[in-house]
């Protein structure tokens, strides 16, 4: 029965959205949203105790044996990428109840949340699917569906952000379908599983090699690994906040996921090592933490601080990578987990900020921790994990990663992370003295209705959603089973060579 | 020499198109027109695969007694798809730059990068 | 023949994309365009694919190009600004480079029409074998599509869906909107 | 272009038989090129076709864009109820051959079906596209 539990994951959100898309009313739409973001959490809960113990669910689509036809084959790491992504959906289903209405034009609800439902089918697709073809139409299912909800966004600056992001997308999706076809034209396959299995009979070709560089750059771009993170910083900071509190908790995420598929099971890891890939991702890794640090502290706009963070932290998980060992692949597969939990915890308490005081502008939210002290603390906590303290998550993978990095002798990534950290403080700081330290200001009325503090009262669904994710912060910081657990058992398999499993 | 450029000539030459679809792409700068590039650059990738599916001296992959050599149903069926995506595509980013116009009242990138800088 | 055809096809195709290129006048691209997707179809023709071949005359030709015209109507701009027709160095290098890099990865791809090359042998040769026994249908090109990788099609044709909701989100209200932010524009 | 007399009569003579030949290449893409993809495009281009020369409120007539919408969205779900007839049926998702008792017809009907939500969909997505960009045309 488990088996049919899988493609219902992804079945539930194809039927529920075209439905939504009809509707116009405000709650009917966000009530199925929400239903279906808790069925497929409770789903991939299901699937991921199913799988714990290193088994496989199999499923094949149309009862087609693969490699003819198109195949599901779920193991933890499948498992707990949908997990992410369908608890960042729930959060942000009950986040979106009361800030869609206020970023959104009336007439568009139904069609906004439909695109939110096919962006979380398209997610679910990629962390599900076997099949390396089926993986560039779900791919571009959630691309297109992130193009819509992005240029959303109140600013004209998100028209721009959202098509850059369609250009720079549609790039990274057609070289990894260039990469899929010089690798088809070498295996005449496009099962993950069957490829891998013939591999060394035809591993020396030059067609793969080049199918290798065009699928891994498509997926960097895909998944904005320095330095292919141009679209990303704009596409998230003009996004309504909904749409960046999902995305940038879970898209990047995903795309990494797909990487990780393609460099542990579809290609060998002594492949890609032979092609010095590790070297490059370690340096692109540790440039991307302390750029992505830097430019974050520079910057004088919230969501756009929390954009680049996105970028350092994204570094932080293709270092782990590249370490190539137990510990390290460990800390990142968990730092997918944490960095969704942490970037969605700050980017809601953006989106509160954004709701009451219509603006993100650091130097306009002068003394607004006083007024909104429960966001503020979210925040705050959010932002210690992201740095990195004690009791946090943000600790536990990066304990890991320099555990991980020590044991490698690899002292540029201590020194990287050290930077990193220590540049983290300051933009965290940045925010805390903005919001707290400053002395109170009133008058920041840009809209009429919600400028004034004492108008706009944050409503409750926004607090209880910010808080679900600060809590997680704290909780998963101390009690850390439940994540590594998963990521040991998921580096487990993945540093196994696949001809073993096979 | 001789086999191996004919044999591969095909191939270079839906190279060659597929970057001046990528060039038109990233180096111009109205919107439309990178939206050309960016189909034609898609409609190149599909042509490559179509290309390998290719059988000399056989046709078109529908089953009759007449023949006994078809050509690759397969990567037909993956091009049809990847047609769609990329009409798909296209269609959300004219959609996109309709209004990208009616906000900057231009369609050309470096004057929107200059306005955006601006504010 | 049919190689001479296809490398006759590729020049002409080869030259239209340059022409979308270089011209100046949008409106002349797209019809450019349309005929770069026409010649598309063309060779889709002489590959065997006629189900593509369709579709890319269907689209290509017919839905690309009107959508590229109505855009172009609705923007009243026919042409485009002069400064940006000159080269630019650091695409051209990129561009270079992956077209190098590609002709590079095709250096050991099986020729044209090989009946021996691994995609015409290992998953595709079942299809062809017993696709007909297997789903009674004789156009191998809809068994594979419709049964065999049935999903994918799934997939497919929620793409066109999220496509219509994305343009029904950007374009869905009126022009009530459009003088609006006409007006805001021209505020900054 | 509206009130020419030549467009608007070819028009007439030529969108049904569009029609009709997208209907044959709907239904007879089982055994020639052909299928819901391309029978739904060129479905719609007769559509747009007597948009083009009646304009665009004549054609909203014949097809209110309500209706585009719901046929939009039931094509998807057409294909996905397939897909899910044959989970209650016993088999997995999109195993048509347990729709008969004989797997052939299942895979037949099954076929037909799908290949019907590809065409809807496709057909009515197509149209609204080009109905919303076509708004967009202020008029002169």
């Amino acid at each position: 029965m488990s088996e049919q539990l899988t493609i219902l994951l992804v079945v539930i959100p194809l039927i529920f959205a075209p439905i939504t898309a009809l509707l116009k009313n405000h709650n009917i739409s966000w009530l199925i949203t929400l239903v279906v973001s808790i069925i497929s959490l409770i789903l991939s809960f299901i699937i991921l105790f199913d799988v714990s113990d290193g088994s496989h669910v199999i499923y094949e689509l149309g009862g087609w044996r693969p490699p003819w036809g198109i195949e599901y084959k779920i193991d933890s790491l499948n498992a707990f990428i949908a997990l992410i992504v369908s608890g960042v959906a729930t959060v942000t289903s009950i986040y979106a109840f009361h800030s869609v209405p206020k970023e959104i034009d009336k007439r568009s609800y139904g069609l906004f949340y439909a695109a939110f439902q096919l962006c979380l089918l398209g997610l679910l697709g990629i962390a599900l699917t076997g099949d390396i073809f089926n993986l560039f139409v779900f791919l571009e299912i959630s691309s297109l569906s992130s193009y819509a909800l992005i240029s959303m966004g109140k600013s004209r600056k998100a028209l721009t952000a959202s098509f850059s992001y369609l250009v720079l997308g549609t790039i990274g999706a057609t070289f990894f379908l260039i990469g899929v076809g010089f690798l088809f034209a070498a295996s005449g396959s496009l099962n993950i599983a069957d490829i891998a299995a013939r591999f060394s009979t035809f591993a020396d070709m030059q067609l793969v090699m080049t199918g290798f560089i065009f699928i891994v750059l498509g997926l960097g771009l895909k998944a904005a690994i320095f330095p292919l993170h141009s679209w990303l910083p704009n596409a998230y900071s003009h996004a309504p906040s909904v749409v960046s509190i999902f995305l940038s908790a879970t898209a990047t995420k995903v795309s990494i996921y797909a990487l990780l598929r393609v460099l542990f099971d579809l290609y060998p890891i002594d492949y890609w090592q032979s092609l010095l890939l590790p070297q490059i991702m370690l340096a692109l890794g540790c440039v991307g933490v302390i750029y992505g640090s830097f430019r974050a502290w520079q910057q004088v706009e919230l969501k756009r601080l929390l954009a680049f963070s996105s970028v350092a932290q994204i570094g932080y998980i293709v270092i782990g990578i590249s370490l190539l060992n137990e510990t390290g692949v460990t800390a990142s597969v968990m730092h997918l987990f944490n960095h969704a939990l942490i970037k969605a915890t700050l980017f809601m308490g953006a989106g509160m900020i954004l709701y009451r005081a219509n603006t993100t502008l650091l130097s306009e939210l002068r003394g607004f921790g006083g007024s909104m002290p429960w966001t503020f603390m979210a925040i705050v906590l959010a932002g210690l994990s992201l740095i990195g303290v004690p009791g946090t998550v943000g600790f536990v993978t990066k304990w890991y990663l320099l555990e991980a990095a020590i044991s490698e002798g690899k002292w540029i990534v201590v020194i990287a992370i050290v930077i990193g950290s220590v540049l983290a403080v300051a933009y965290v700081w940045k925010i805390v003295e903005a919001m707290y330290f400053n002395s109170k200001r009133k008058a920041i009325i840009h809209g009429v209705n919600s400028g004034d503090i004492n108008v706009a009262k944050a409503p409750l669904s926004l607090g209880i959603a910010l808080w679900i994710g600060a809590a997680g912060c704290l909780y998963f910081g101390l009690y850390t089973d439940l994540p590594f657990d998963a990521a040991q058992s998921v580096a487990k398999a993945l540093l196994t060579p696949t001809s073993a499993i096979n | 020499m001789m086999d191996y450029a004919i044999g591969h000539i095909n191939y270079w030459l839906i190279i060659a198109v597929m970057m001046v679809g990528l060039y038109t792409l990233i180096s111009r700068s109205n919107l439309i027109k990178k939206l050309a590039g960016l189909a034609m650059f898609q409609t190149a990738v599909i042509l490559f695969y179509v290309s390998m599916g290719k059988v000399t001296g056989g046709t078109v992959p529908i089953m009759s007694t007449d023949y006994t050599v078809y050509s690759n149903p397969l990567p037909q069926v993956l091009m049809l798809t990847a047609i769609v995506v990329g009409v798909a595509t296209t269609a959300v980013g004219f959609a996109l730059v309709i209004r990208i116009k009616e906000a900057y009242d231009t369609v050309e990138e470096d004057q929107i990068n200059i306005m955006d800088n601006q504010e | 023949m049919s190689l001479t055809i296809n490398l006759v096809l590729l020049v002409f195709l080869l030259v239209m994309a340059l022409a979308v290129l270089k011209t100046k006048h949008l409106f002349a691209m797209a019809m450019l365009f349309g005929l770069y997707s026409l010649l598309v179809a063309g060779l889709f023709v002489v590959l065997d694919a006629p189900d593509v071949a369709f579709t890319e005359a269907a689209v290509g030709t017919g839905i690309s190009t009107v959508l590229m015209l109505v855009t172009l109507a609705s923007i009243k701009d026919g042409h485009e600004a002069v400064s940006t027709g000159k080269t630019r160095v650091g695409p051209l290098i990129i561009c270079v480079v992956m077209g190098g890099l590609l002709i590079f990865g095709t250096h050991d791809i099986a020729e044209l029409g090989d009946i021996k090359s691994a995609p015409n042998q290992q998953v595709a040769l079942h299809y062809i074998q017993q696709g007909q026994a297997e789903t009674g249908v004789p156009n191998l090109v809809t068994a594979v599509l419709a049964s065999y990788r049935g999903f994918d099609t799934l997939g497919e044709v929620t793409v066109v869906l999220t496509a219509g909701i994305g343009v029904l989100l950007l374009l869905g209200q009126r022009r009530k909107i459009h003088v609006k932010t006409r007006a805001g524009s021209n505020d900054k | 272009m509206i009130n020419d007399l030549i467009l608007r009569v070819v028009t007439k003579w030529l969108s049904p038989t569009i029609i009709l030949f997208a209907l044959y290449v709907q239904f007879h893409g089982d055994y020639s090129p052909g299928g819901g993809f391309q029978a739904g495009v060129i479905f719609s281009s007769a559509i747009l076709l007597y948009a083009l020369t009646y304009g665009l409120d004549a054609a909203l007539k014949v097809i209110p864009e309500t209706a585009l919408r719901v046929c939009a969205s039931f094509g998807v779900l057409l294909y996905a109820g397939v897909g899910v007839a044959s989970m209650i049926m016993g088999g997995n998702f999109l195993n048509y051959s347990v729709l008969a008792n004989n797997p052939l017809t299942g895979q037949h009907i099954g076929i037909i079906v799908i290949e019907l939500g590809v065409g809807i969909t496709v057909a009515a997505v197509m149209i609204l596209l080009f109905f919303t960009f076509a708004r967009r045309v202020a008029p002169e």
